[in-house]
C-alpha cells in the first residue's frame, strides 16, 4: 500500500530524522533515569518511532497532538525543543512546563502539543473537543490522538469514539497497538483480536490496520485520514501494531515477554528498515550518517543545557493554578 | 426590575453571555429542543441553534471531556451535568483533568469553561438524584464552585462563570427551580467570591448555601421573633474563591459561628469554613463551632426521611437557640 | 423463529399474566403519580412488559435480575409482591426498602432482584461481577441484566461488555430499544443504527435483535441465551426493539415524539397481540378474562395494603448503612 | 516477631485472609502473574492460582463493579485501583453504587468488599499519580477507609478489612512500601476504628495519617530535643470509623491540636476532625486550632516542589514551635 501517496525525498529525510531524534532522546532519558536525574517515571517510546513520525510529518503545523504518558516521541516529533523536555525530565524550573508536569505529562501548546495524558484513556473524549472546536471555529484543524491499546477497553475510548462519529469531528485516533498494556499481553484481557480495529464498526467507521514500523505505511494511512478529516469527511480509527523494545517504564525490564517475540520484533525495528530503504533508493550513507551524528549532538547538547538549568523557583509552586497566575481560593 | 424563577434565571445568564460571546457554546443531554429535563435551558435552541447547541449522548465522559478540549482550543464552552450526582461518572475528567492541566502545564493551557448541574435535595428523587456535590468540587485545587440562592445571583453568577477564564462548576439546586425573585435591568454580573450578608445581626453568625439560605433565614425570623437572639445570616454564594473575610468579620463581631449544611456531615464545606474559623477567628470565638447538616447517610427517597435528614428551618432554630443557651 | 423451542400452555398463560399485572400496575401507579401519593419520580414500563415478562419466564429462580430506574415491570416479573412496591413508591415504611430507596431502586434480593440501578450503565460492571461469583462459586445461576437504549453509548457498557465476553461469565445483556432517551431519539446520538446490536462483535459477541414487542419471540431468545449462559458458553448481547407508551418519567407527556410514529407503537402493543394469539390457540376467553380481572384486584387490594402502611419510623433515616445495621461513623 | 516491608505486608494481609477464606477473591490490572506494579501482591497468583486471582483489562469501572456484584453475591471480593488518582475514573461505582446500596435496599444488600490503592506522594510522580483521596472517601456515607503507616498495621488492617462486612477502602501509601517493621507472628487483625497514640505527649497532640506520621512522630522528636516541647502523637489509622474519642482525650489532656496532612488544604480529612474539636472539645482549647497541609494546588512533579508542598519534618516542628510560642 506503501507509496500510492507521493511523499517527497525531503519528506522521508525528515520523518527518518525524527526517527532518529527520538531513538537518540529516547535512549539518553534511559540512560539519565538510571543515573538517578531523571526522577519519578518514564514511559519510552523506542520502537515506536515511525507511528509519531509517520503522523508528525502529515499534519499541519496548526494540528493538535494528544498523546499519552508515553508521549516524548510524539512531542519531539511536533518539533517541541528537547532541552527543555530533558529539564522537564530532570525536574528542573527550566524544564518545558516549569518542573511542574514531568515525563508523564509533556505539553507544549505553541507546538500543537496539547498534551501528555496520565489516565488511560482520558483525553480521548478532551481531543473530540478540540475537534469540535476546530470544526465549530471552521479552522481546518485535525485533532490526532494517540493511544495504547489497553485504552481501547476503558469506558472513555467508547464515549469518545461515538460522540466524534456522530458529530462527525475532524479527529484522528490512533491505537498504538504495542501488544501489551504495563505488564500483561492485550490479548489476555480483551475480547477481540484486534483491540481497536475490531471496534471500528461499533462506531461506523472502516476498521484500518497498519504496520505501525512501517514509517511509510503509517504516513499514508496518516495522510489519508488526516486530510479526509480535514475535509468534513469526520474522524478515522486506525489500529498501528508495533512493539515497545524496552520494559514498560522505569526500570522494567519485560521480562513477561517471550525472547522469541522481543527478537522478532526487534529485527523489526523501524529505523533500520527504514536506513534500508532510503539507501537503496540512493540516498547516501554519508547523508544519513549526518542526520545520525545531528541526532547525537543535539540530544548532547540539549542534555547539556538542561543539567545546567536552575531548580525550580520555590515561589512556582503555588503559581499558575487559575489564569491570574495564582492559586488563591480564599481572601 | 423583572421577576424571574431561579429556573428562568438559569436560561437567562446562559443567553447573556451568549449573545455578547460567539464563542459560548453549550452541550449535554436534552438541553435542546427539548430546553432539559429541569427546562432550565428552555429556548435557547431556537434562539441560538443547534451549532451552539447541541444534545449529546449519554456519554457524560465525553461531554465533559469534550468541553474542556474545546476550552482549551479557544472556545467557552458549558457542558450539563443533568444531575449533580453525575459527576461521578465522569470524575476524573473534572478533577484530574479539568482542575489540574493548567498548573500541570505550568499556565500553557487556559480552561474557560464551566460545568453546570442540578444539585441537592428536597424533590424525593432518591440518593442517586439527591446529592449535593459542592463540597467534593471545593476540595480539588483547580475548580471554582458557586451555588446561588437567588434568582438575581443565578443569572449573575452564571454570567460572571461563564466570563470567567477558569474552570467554574455551576451548582442549580433542584429545590429553588421554582422560587421567584426580582432580577436587575439589562447586564447583570455578580462577582465570583463574594459572599452576602443576607441578613445582618449581632448574637450570632449562620453561614448558608443555596436551598439553606431560605431556611437560614426563615430561622433567623424565628429566633428574633421566639427568643430575642439576632442572628446575622450570610450567603456564602461561592465556595471557591471562598469569602472567608467576611465571615471571619461577621464572627469577630459575633462571636459565635453555625454552619447549615445540605450534606451529609463528613467533610461538608462547613468543615472548612469552621476550620478557618477555629484557626484565625479563634480570638472571637465565645462558644463551640456548630455545624448543622444531614446525618452521615445517604438521602432517603420517603418524604417522612428525607425532610428529616435535611436540616429544617425548626432544626436550624432550635440548635441555635440550644446552643446558645448552652453557652450562656 | 418464535415458537421453535416448546413452551408449555401454562407458561404462556404465565407470561401473559405477568404482563397484564405489570400494565395494570403501571397504569395505577400513573394516576397515583397525577394524585400526588406516588412522590418523587417514577419511569413506567408500559408497552414494554414482554421484554419483562418473556425473560422472566426463562429465568431460574435463583437467578440474578438487574434492572434501571424503569424497573417495576421487572422486578413485577420476578414475583416481587406489590403491596410493598406500591408502598415504596408512596414512601412508606412498609415499602420494599422502608422508603429509602424509593420507585428507582426497587430491590428484592430473595426474589432475584438484586437491584434498580439510577445511574445510566452502572449496573452492567455490577451483574458482571454477580455472574462471575456465580461461576465462582458453579452456582449454575445466570445474571440478566436489563438497559435502555441510551445506556449503550456510556463507558460503563463498554467495558462490562468486554470484561463479560473476556471472562465468559453467564450473564445476559438486554438492551431495551425503546427508541428514545429521556426527550432525544436514540439515532441522533449514535453512531450506529442498532444501538446494541451493532456493538456485539466488537466484543466478539453475535448480534441478536429480537422484536421486543413479542412476548413469545422474546422468550426464545432469552431461553436460548440464558441456557447457553448456564452451560458455560458465556455471555450474550441482545437488543429488543419495543416502545413505551408514555412519556420518559413523571408527568412528561411525550410530546417530542412524532403521532404516526406513537401510533404505529401503540398498534403493536404486546398485551392485546398475544391475546388474540392465545385466543386463536383455543384459549377461553373467559380465562383470559379471570387473569385480567385478578390483576385489577391485585393491584387495588395492594394499593389498599400500601395505603394503609406506616410512614417511616424516624428511627430509621439512621439505620442499615452498615451491617450492624446501624451508621455510626464514629466514636 | 517476623521483619516485613510494609510492601510484604499487604500481600502478607491478603494471603492470611485467602488462606483462612476461599471466597475471598482478588482482582485488578497487572496484579497477577506480574505481582502487581508496586511487587504488593508478589507471590499471591503462585499460592491461589488464576480463579482467585485475575488480572483485568483497563477498565476501572468493570473493576470495581463486579467488585461489587461479587460482594453481593455472596463472594469477599479485594479489587485493586493501581494508583488512588484512578478512584476518579470509578467514583460512581465507589461513591454512589457501593457507598448507597445497602441503605437504599433497607440492609438487603451486604457489600463485604475491599478496595485497595496506592496512594499518596513522594515519588515525584506527578498531579495525575500522587494523589492523597483518602479524604474524598471518608466524606463517603457508606464507606470505610483505613490508611496504614506501619507495616504490622497494613497487615492489621488489611486481614480487618477484608472480614469486615461492609465495604472498605485500603489505602496503601507508595512512600511507604519500603519501610521494614516488626509484625507479629501468627494471625495478626487489628481493629478498623482505633486510633494509636504512637507518641504520648502533653503541650500539644499532633494527629497525623500514613507517611505523615513517621514526620510528625520525627518532628516530635525535634520539639522535644530542641524547645522542649511534649507533642503528643496519634497515629489516626483508620478515617471511618474515626476514632474521635481518643483525639478528644487527648485534646484535653493537652490543650492544643495540630493536624497533619499530605493532602492540599480544603477539606483534607483535618477539618473534621478540626470540626470535631472545634465544638465538642471546645472547653479544652487554650489556642487556636491549626491544620499543616498541603499546599491549594495540584502535586507537582519536579523534587523541589513536591518537597516544598508536602508537610515536612522540618515545617511541621517549626509550626507547632511557632504556634504554641505566639499561645503563650
Ligand atoms: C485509568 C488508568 N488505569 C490504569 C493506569 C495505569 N497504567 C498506566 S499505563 C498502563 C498500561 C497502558 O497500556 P496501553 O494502553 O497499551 O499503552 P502503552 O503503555 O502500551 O503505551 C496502565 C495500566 C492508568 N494510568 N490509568
Ligand atoms: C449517567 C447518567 N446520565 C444521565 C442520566 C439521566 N437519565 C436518566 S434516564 C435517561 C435516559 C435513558 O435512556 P435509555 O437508556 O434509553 O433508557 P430508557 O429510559 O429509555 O428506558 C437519562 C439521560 C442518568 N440517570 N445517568
Ligand atoms: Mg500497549
Ligand atoms: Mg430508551
Amino acid at each position: 500500500m506503501a507509496g500510492e501517496l507521493s511523499v517527497s525525498r525531503d519528506a522521508r529525510l525528515a520523518m527518518y530524522r525524527t526517527m532518529v531524534e527520538c531513538r537518540t532522546f529516547e535512549e539518553r532519558a534511559q540512560q539519565l533515569f538510571f543515573e538517578g536525574l531523571v526522577r519519578g517515571t518514564t514511559h519510552l517510546g523506542n520502537g515506536q518511532e515511525a507511528v509519531a513520525a509517520g503522523f508528525a510529518g502529515a499534519m499541519r503545523a496548526d494540528d493538535y497532538t494528544f498523546c499519552t504518558y508515553r508521549g516524548h516521541n510524539h512531542t519531539l516529533a511536533r518539533g517541541v525543543p528537547m532541552a527543555p523536555i530533558f529539564a522537564e525530565l530532570f525536574g528542573r524550573g527550566s524544564g518545558l512546563m516549569g518542573g511542574k508536569g514531568g515525563s508523564m505529562h509533556l505539553t507544549s501548546v505553541e507546538h500543537g502539543a496539547m498534551g501528555s495524558y496520565a489516565i488511560v484513556g482520558a483525553h480521548l473524549p478532551i481531543a473530540v473537543g478540540a475537534a469540535w472546536s476546530a470544526q465549530y471555529r471552521k479552522s481546518g484543524q485535525v485533532a490526532v490522538c494517540f493511544f495504547g491499546d489497553g485504552a481501547t477497553n476503558i469506558g472513555a475510548f467508547h464515549e469518545a469514539l461515538n460522540l466524534a462519529a456522530v458529530w462527525r469531528v475532524p479527529a484522528v485516533f490512533v491505537c498504538e497497538n504495542n501488544q501489551y498494556m504495563e505488564y500483561t499481553a492485550i490479548g489476555s484481557v480483551t475480547a477481540v483480536e484486534r483491540p481497536a480495529a475490531d471496534r471500528a464498526a461499533a462506531y461506523g467507521l472502516e476498521a484500518i490496520v497498519v504496520d505501525g514500523n512501517d514509517v511509510r505505511a503509517v504516513h499514508e494511512v496518516a495522510r489519508t485520514a488526516i486530510d479526509a478529516a480535514r475535509a468534513g469527511d469526520g474522524p478515522a480509527l486506525i489500529e498501528a501494531l508495533t512493539y515497545r523494545h524496552g520494559g514498560h517504564s522505569r526500570a522494567d525490564p519485560g521480562k513477561y515477554r517471550p525472547d522469541a517475540e522481543v527478537q522478532a520484533w526487534l529485527a523489526r525495528d523501524p529505523i533500520p528498515a527504514e536506513r534500508a530503504r532510503l539507501l537503496a533508493e540512493g540516498v547516501r550513507e554519508a547523508e544519513l550518517a549526518r542526520i545520525e551524528a545531528e541526532a547525537t549532538a543535539a540530544v548532547a547538547a540539549a542534555e547539556a543545557i538542561a543539567r545546567d538549568g536552575p531548580e525550580p523557583d520555590p515561589a512556582t509552586l503555588e503559581t499558575e493554578l487559575w489564569s491570574d497566575g495564582g492559586s488563591a481560593w480564599r481572601n | 426590575m423583572a421577576e424571574l424563577t431561579y429556573r428562568q434565571a438559569v436560561a437567562a445568564g446562559i443567553a447573556q453571555e451568549m449573545d455578547r460571546d460567539p464563542l459560548v457554546v453549550f452541550i449535554g443531554e436534552d438541553i435542546g429542543a427539548a430546553g432539559g429535563v429541569f427546562k432550565t435551558t428552555e429556548g435557547l435552541f431556537e434562539r441560538f441553534g443547534p451549532e451552539r447547541i447541541r444534545d449529546t449522548p449519554i456519554s457524560e465522559q465525553a461531554i465533559v471531556g469534550a468541553v474542556m478540549g474545546a476550552a482549551m482550543t479557544g472556545l467557552r464552552p458549558i457542558g450539563e451535568l443533568m444531575f449533580s450526582d453525575f459527576f461521578a461518572v465522569a470524575w476524573d475528567m473534572v478533577a484530574n483533568q479539568i482542575a489540574k492541566t493548567r498548573y500541570m502545564t505550568d499556565g500553557q493551557v487556559s480552561l474557560p469553561l464551566v460545568l453546570r448541574t442540578a444539585n441537592g435535595g428536597g424533590l424525593r428523587f432518591g440518593a442517586q438524584h439527591s446529592q449535593s456535590v459542592e463540597s467534593w468540587a471545593m476540595a480539588i485545587p483547580g475548580l471554582k464552585v458557586v451555588a446561588p440562592s437567588t434568582p438575581a445571583d443565578m443569572l449573575g453568577l452564571m454570567a460572571a462563570a461563564i466570563r470567567d477564564p477558569d474552570p467554574v462548576i455551576v451548582c442549580e439546586h433542584k429545590a429553588l427551580f421554582a422560587v421567584k425573585g426580582e432580577v436587575p435591568d439589562g447586564e447583570h454580573v455578580v462577582p465570583l467570591g463574594q459572599a452576602r450578608i443576607a441578613r445582618p445581626g449581632s448574637d450570632c453568625t449562620i453561614v448558608a448555601l443555596a436551598a439553606m439560605v431560605p431556611r437560614a433565614l426563615e430561622a433567623a425570623e424565628r429566633l428574633a421573633a421566639e427568643a430575642g437572639i439576632s442572628a446575622e445570616v450570610i450567603d456564602l454564594r461561592t465556595l471557591i474563591p471562598l469569602d472567608a473575610r467576611t465571615i471571619l468579620d461577621s464572627l469577630a463581631r459575633t462571636g459565635r459561628l453555625f454552619t447549615v449544611e445540605e450534606n451529609p456531615r463528613v467533610l461538608g464545606w462547613g468543615a472548612e469554613i469552621v476550620s478557618i474559623a477555629a484557626d484565625e477567628g479563634f480570638d472571637s470565638l465565645d462558644a463551640p463551632l456548630v455545624r448543622i447538616t444531614a446525618p452521615q447517610v445517604p438521602l432517603a427517597s420517603a418524604a417522612v426521611l428525607e425532610d428529616l435528614a435535611m436540616p429544617s428551618v425548626e432544626r436550624i432554630a432550635a440548635t441555635v437557640r440550644r446552643r446558645l443557651d448552652e453557652a450562656r
